[in-house]
């Protein structure tokens, strides 16, 4: 059993509404010092030590992120 | 002399004008709070509306905590000044610690429009006086984020002081830890409900009108005398 | 317009033709006429040889790469409406007389007058393509889209509608697709605080490849408040305002781009828009008050073609000129190319002709808003469009060339050999229920099947309260919205379509697409008063496709001229097909009514004790491409049901006049599924059972499931009968007794075939969605 | 100019409608040895040097995340 992390991203040239709003925020609360914010997706898999990175990746590119608009990362 | 009710609006604030509504029909007077100025008006009570506050695309009501007029609310609800959420507005009540728990994705991550039944748990409330303990009501609910969470003893403090306002009645809608549909503060002037009273004041656009006693409540007029 | 929907040029080709470009810094109009022969990718941006040569004729030399972005936009099928131009005149030059017409076809959206100083304007649009390759960024930037083309009418949107069309149910890709455009529609609309009052969904194997998502928005303005898309008065400012300029959607437009901009291959630009309703929603707000301060002299929404077609098209209708700086966009993204920022489909973006005068409080309004707005040019009267890009003049032509002068073509069209065959292939011998059992089987089969069954499972997920003046909304047969408080006036909306029909005969289906939706606005007890459509349908240069669409437009023509109700506006979408195949015709029509006093309006289901249930109309053994042959045989062919509008003017007259009297408690139109289906979602809406009597000497299954058109279901109280009768004798309409609403009843009890339980039905009614998504 | 991440997730106490639907997914594509997935977010921000970790902490625990029912953790 080991903890595997999934980080979904919207691809760069993507307009990314989420990040924007946040940005904005940022601005009203008189919080300086921040230039940008993208969000993104965050997942935490229990997975099987049996498992390897192809199906990782696999499943990743099937359920976790959309590969017309998101990137992702896996750190085992 | 009408009661004077503010009701917020923040960008993207949607269902303001209904509950605007709400309050004249209820015999009140609605006036326009704009969440850039941090003036309230000299209001006898202020209503957060429903809708998606700045997209609530971090989390719903987390960036509309922090608008100025909130500070005044903030201040003016811990002074006791009546103070309904609805939907997006109740999420604003809870990022704004007003109210305990915190309103997460529907339990079947989609958004739900439907007609509702509720029962009426506690009427110890300025907005709620106008119900009978264990009163059923159908009312709206449209949300993506209504699911009611908190840790166990929170919830239990909620039902031993009292404070769940109203609950789900047959399938749980989304998810809500025990039901629960609205709560309120200790003190009863806070409440927060998820389901929209303000869309069940008119037989003609609503499922009935079981809403309009949340308003009729505050300005204590009486509702045979309104119907129009 | 929404997003153009046309397939991106094939990008190897692209590709290829970016490397053969010359490597040029800025193709500046000076550049232009110093290399007259230097190759260009006009056909890799979809413009055909000979259009190519018009343009060095329009501009005498060739183009810049600028101008070819431009010119490869507006003379798309998309925005120039090359292929069907000459056949849409049929819709002014057939339109009925009427007065209540305000603004006819070819701005934004028509425009309505429907009393009491109310306007309504409407407009059904498709976002197909895109919402096949990302169904909820598709479908959500498809509600976008066709509600800023309703807010640059100068009128608040109130209410949305969508046409939904899949593969089959259990097509694996309905799984993927399905509920990703439902969210996104939903999403969309319901951020913007739209109730969602009505649509239709249905499912058939030719959309398996290319699912339709067409959605109609409605807004209300005084009359006297309507704004166009104008540039006028030389030294007006051009205002762009929204959300800043990105890479979205421009695809084939980066092989102009990759001859200034080296590194930007094509696969670096997102062909997909990612809608943001909340920066909508406030844009909203913002022009509402901006029209409200009468601080625009014209205003146009970008869509499609963006930057493109709102400097030419504001040009090309104002005043003439127009001089823009494109280093003022605001982008998202630094790196875009002036080629890229002239054709980005970016979302949330509107452009404003605003006095000079005027300017200060426009920003205000803007800043209050926090909607960014940038002066980016000045209107002219010189009648030419001039950019500049880092101080060089990159375009110089005479916007109407662009925007008003594109192409027009006669498409060849040919009457396909086969269509003969599935007329006479009629299924005159298909196996048919023979008695009560084998009815009450097919019932049930039919209540459960995907076209037939309750939508509740994708319609809960709209919110149809929001604004607090819905008084109908799905299931109801149209949407019903109030639009005064005070005098209780409102509309009502339907759209309808059934695209085997129309395969069937195109001219007869689009016919009865009108009709249904006619009959439905009219069930609720409003006055049907103006059309819009959306045809969707193949490839235009298939002369097959082009005869369904010709024969689609002149059947829907004469349709209207024949009601009565004119053709505000629509929209037409080309290139549905999977490979060679092209998808069923599909002619969407939506109608407007409108309905002095909203709390006379008529419901769906039975719900009155003791209520008489009669059946206006007359039914004929119709079942070409009826829902029948297809759930129980798979089978489609034969002719559709016979149209006849006296009948439904008529039809419609008698269930108006009877909602305005209080004559009848109830109203269901005939359409799929017969008087069965009718009859049964009386039922379930209501609660409520029925005792049915058929009509003596008619074939009980020709009763129950035929689709003859013109036809309704009506309950009427029993203190009434007598006058309602008396109504439909004097009128002529023929009426038929056939059974009493019994609200204790928990059967639907045909007498003599059957008797089934609304538990049963409702199972099966409500379990088909459910079942496949939960 | 750096760039640093904040992820936030759920409390374990706390229900995850989103990593439970991702499970039953993953049961019914029959892809096996993933035995729990929980969902949280992932924020990029583009933050100057002198914006210093309290700051970033603040501003994680005020906006970024609800304490009430979300942990975090800074990556600078
Ligand atoms: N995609 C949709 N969005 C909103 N409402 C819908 C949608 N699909 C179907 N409906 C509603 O469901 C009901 C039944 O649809 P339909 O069978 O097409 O009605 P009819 O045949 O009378 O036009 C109608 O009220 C219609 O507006
Ligand atoms: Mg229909």
């Amino acid at each position: 059993m080991a903890r595997v992390v999934v980080d979904v991203v919207l691809k760069p040239e993507i307009l990314d509404p989420q990040g924007q709003a946040i940005v904005g925020a940022l601005d009203r609360l008189g919080i300086a010092g921040v230039s940008d914010v993208r969000q993104g997706k965050h997942f935490e898999l229990e997975v099987e030590d049996s498992v390897d990175d192809d199906a990782l990746t696999e499943l990743a590119d099937t359920l976790l992120a959309n590969p017309v608009i998101e990137n992702f990362t896996i750190h085992r | 002399m009408p009661v004077r009710v503010g009701v917020v609006s923040f960008p993207g604030s949607l269902d303001d004008r209904d509950a605007m509504r709400a309050v004249r029909l209820a015999g009140g007077d609605a006036v326009p709070l704009w969440h850039a100025d941090a003036a309230l008006n000299d209001v006898a009570a202020v209503i957060l509306p429903g809708g998606f506050s700045y997209g609530d695309y971090l989390r719903c009501g987390a960036i509309a905590r922090f608008s100025p007029v909130m500070a005044a609310v903030i201040d003016a609800a811990r002074d006791g000044l009546p103070v309904l959420g609805i939907c997006n507005g109740f999420q604003v009540l809870c990022e704004a610690h007003l109210l305990p728990g915190a309103l997460i994705r529907n339990r079947l991550r989609k958004f739900v429009c439907k007609q509702q039944r509720l029962r009426v748990e506690s009427t110890a409330s300025p907005w709620t006086a106008g119900y009978r303990e264990g009163e059923e009501l159908v009312i709206p609910l449209k949300s993506g984020e209504g699911a009611y969470v908190a840790d166990e003893r929170t919830l239990d403090d909620l039902e031993a002081t009292g404070r769940v306002v109203v609950r789900y009645l047959e399938e749980n809608p989304n998810g809500s830890y025990r039901n629960i549909a609205g709560i309120r503060n200790e003190a009863g002037n806070v409440l927060g409900l998820m389901p929209h009273p303000e869309h069940a004041v008119e037989a003609l656009t609503g499922p009935g009108t079981d809403g309009l006693r949340f308003f009729l409540s505050l300005t204590g007029a009486d509702a045979a005398g309104l119907q129009r | 317009m929404t997003a153009n929907e046309e397939i991106v040029p094939n990008e190897t080709m692209v590709a290829k033709q970016a490397m053969g470009a010359q490597q040029l810094a800025l193709d500046t109009v000076e550049v232009a006429e110093r290399t007259p022969d230097q190759p260009q990718p006009a056909a890799e941006l979809g413009l055909r040889e000979d259009e190519y040569r018009r343009l060095h004729e329009i501009l005498a030399r060739r183009p810049t790469s600028c101008e070819l972005a431009i010119y490869s936009v507006m003379w798309s099928e998309h925005c120039s409406y090359k292929s069907s131009k000459i056949h849409l005149r049929q819709f002014a030059e057939k339109a009925p007389k009427t007065d209540a017409l305000l603004v006819g076809m070819g701005e934004n959206a028509g425009v309505v007058d429907v009393g009491d100083g109310w306007a309504v304007t409407f407009k059904i649009e498709s976002h197909n393509h895109p919402s096949y390759v990302e169904p909820y960024q598709g479908a959500a930037t498809g509600v976008g889209g066709i509600v800023r083309d309703i807010l640059t009418m100068g009128a608040r949107p109130i209410a949305v509608l969508d046409s939904l069309r899949f593969g089959p149910l259990d097509a694996p890709d309905t799984a993927r697709v399905l509920p990703g455009v439902v969210a996104g529609v939903g999403g969309y609309g319901n951020c913007l605080g739209l109730p969602n009052i009505g649509g239709e969904v249905s499912f058939d194997e030719c959309y398996a490849g290319n699912p339709l998502v067409n959605a109609l928005c409605v807004g209300v303005l005084r009359t006297d408040a309507i704004k166009l898309a104008k540039g006028d008065g030389p030294g007006n400012l051009i205002v762009l305002f929204g959300a800043r300029t990105g890479g979205d959607g421009i695809g084939g437009a980066s092989v102009l781009a990759s001859a200034s901009f080296e590194d930007a291959k094509p696969s670096k630009r997102p062909a997909v828009q990612v809608g943001d309703p909340f920066a909508e929603k406030v844009l909203i707000e913002c022009c509402l008050e901006i029209f409200a301060a009468d601080l625009v002299v014209g205003i146009q929404d970008l869509g499609a073609a963006g930057l493109s077609c709102a400097t030419t098209e504001l040009a090309a209708a104002g005043a003439g000129g127009m001089d823009v700086d494109l280093d003022l966009v605001p982008l998202r993204d630094p790196t875009l190319a002036p080629e890229e920022i002239l054709m980005s489909e970016s979302q949330e973006r509107m452009m404003a002709v605003v006095t000079p005068e005027h300017l200060d409080a426009f920003l205000a309004l803007c800043g209050k808003w926090e909607v960014t707005a940038t002066v980016i040019g000045t209107v002219t009267d010189t009648d030419r469009l001039r950019m500049r890009w880092h101080g060089e003049l990159i375009v110089d032509l005479p916007p109407r060339t662009a925007a008003q002068e594109a192409p027009v073509y006669r498409r060849p069209v040919k009457r396909p050999m086969d269509q003969d065959i599935w007329l006479e292939h009629d299924g005159h011998r298909l196996p048919r229920p023979r008695d009560g059992a084998d009815l009450q089987r097919t019932l049930l089969r039919m209540v459960g099947s995907p076209n037939l069954a309750d939508k509740s499972w994708i319609t809960d997920q709209y919110d149809r309260f929001v604004l607090g003046n819905t008084v109908l909304a799905q299931p109801e047969d149209a949407g019903m919205i109030r639009l005064d408080e005070a005098t209780n006036r409102g509309i009502a909306i339907s759209v309808d379509c059934n695209s085997r029909y129309t395969r069937l005969d195109p001219y007869a289906g689009a016919q009865l697409a009108l009709a249904e939706a006619y009959r439905n606005v009219a069930t609720t007890g409003a006055r049907p008063l103006a059309v819009s459509d959306c045809l969707n349908f193949g490839s235009p240069e298939d002369p097959g496709v082009m005869w369904q669409f010709a024969e689609a437009v002149r059947g829907l023509a004469d349709g209207c001229l024949a009601l009565g109700t004119p053709v505000t506006g629509g929209n037409v979408s080309f290139y549905n097909q999977t490979g060679t195949t092209p998808i069923l015709p599909t002619p969407v029509v939506g109608v407007l009514g409108v309905i002095d006093d909203v709390t006379r309006r008529t419901r769906t289901g039975f719900g009155t004790e003791g209520a008489v249930i009669y059946l206006l109309g007359q039914t004929r053994d119709e079942f070409g491409g009826s829902e029948w042959a297809r759930v129980v045989h798979g089978f489609l062919g034969g002719h559709p049901p016979v149209v006849d509008f006296d009948r439904e003017r008529l039809l419609a007259d008698v269930l108006i006049d009877s909602s305005r009297d209080g004559l009848i408690a109830s109203a269901h139109d005939l359409a799929e599924g017969g008087l069965a289906q009718a009859l049964v979602e009386s039922c379930l809406l209501g609660s409520a059972g029925a005792r049915v009597v058929l009509p003596e000497g008619q074939d009980p299954f020709v009763a129950l499931f035929s689709e003859s058109a013109g036809r309704a279901l009506v309950s009427v109280p029993r203190t009434a009968e007598e006058r309602f009768t008396n109504l439909c004798s004097a009128r002529g309409l023929p009426h038929a007794r056939i059974g009493v609403v019994d609200v204790l009843e928990i059967d639907l009890d045909v007498q003599g075939q059957f008797a089934v339980s609304l538990r049963v039905l409702r199972r099966a009614w409500r379990g088909a969605l459910r079942a496949r998504f939960s």
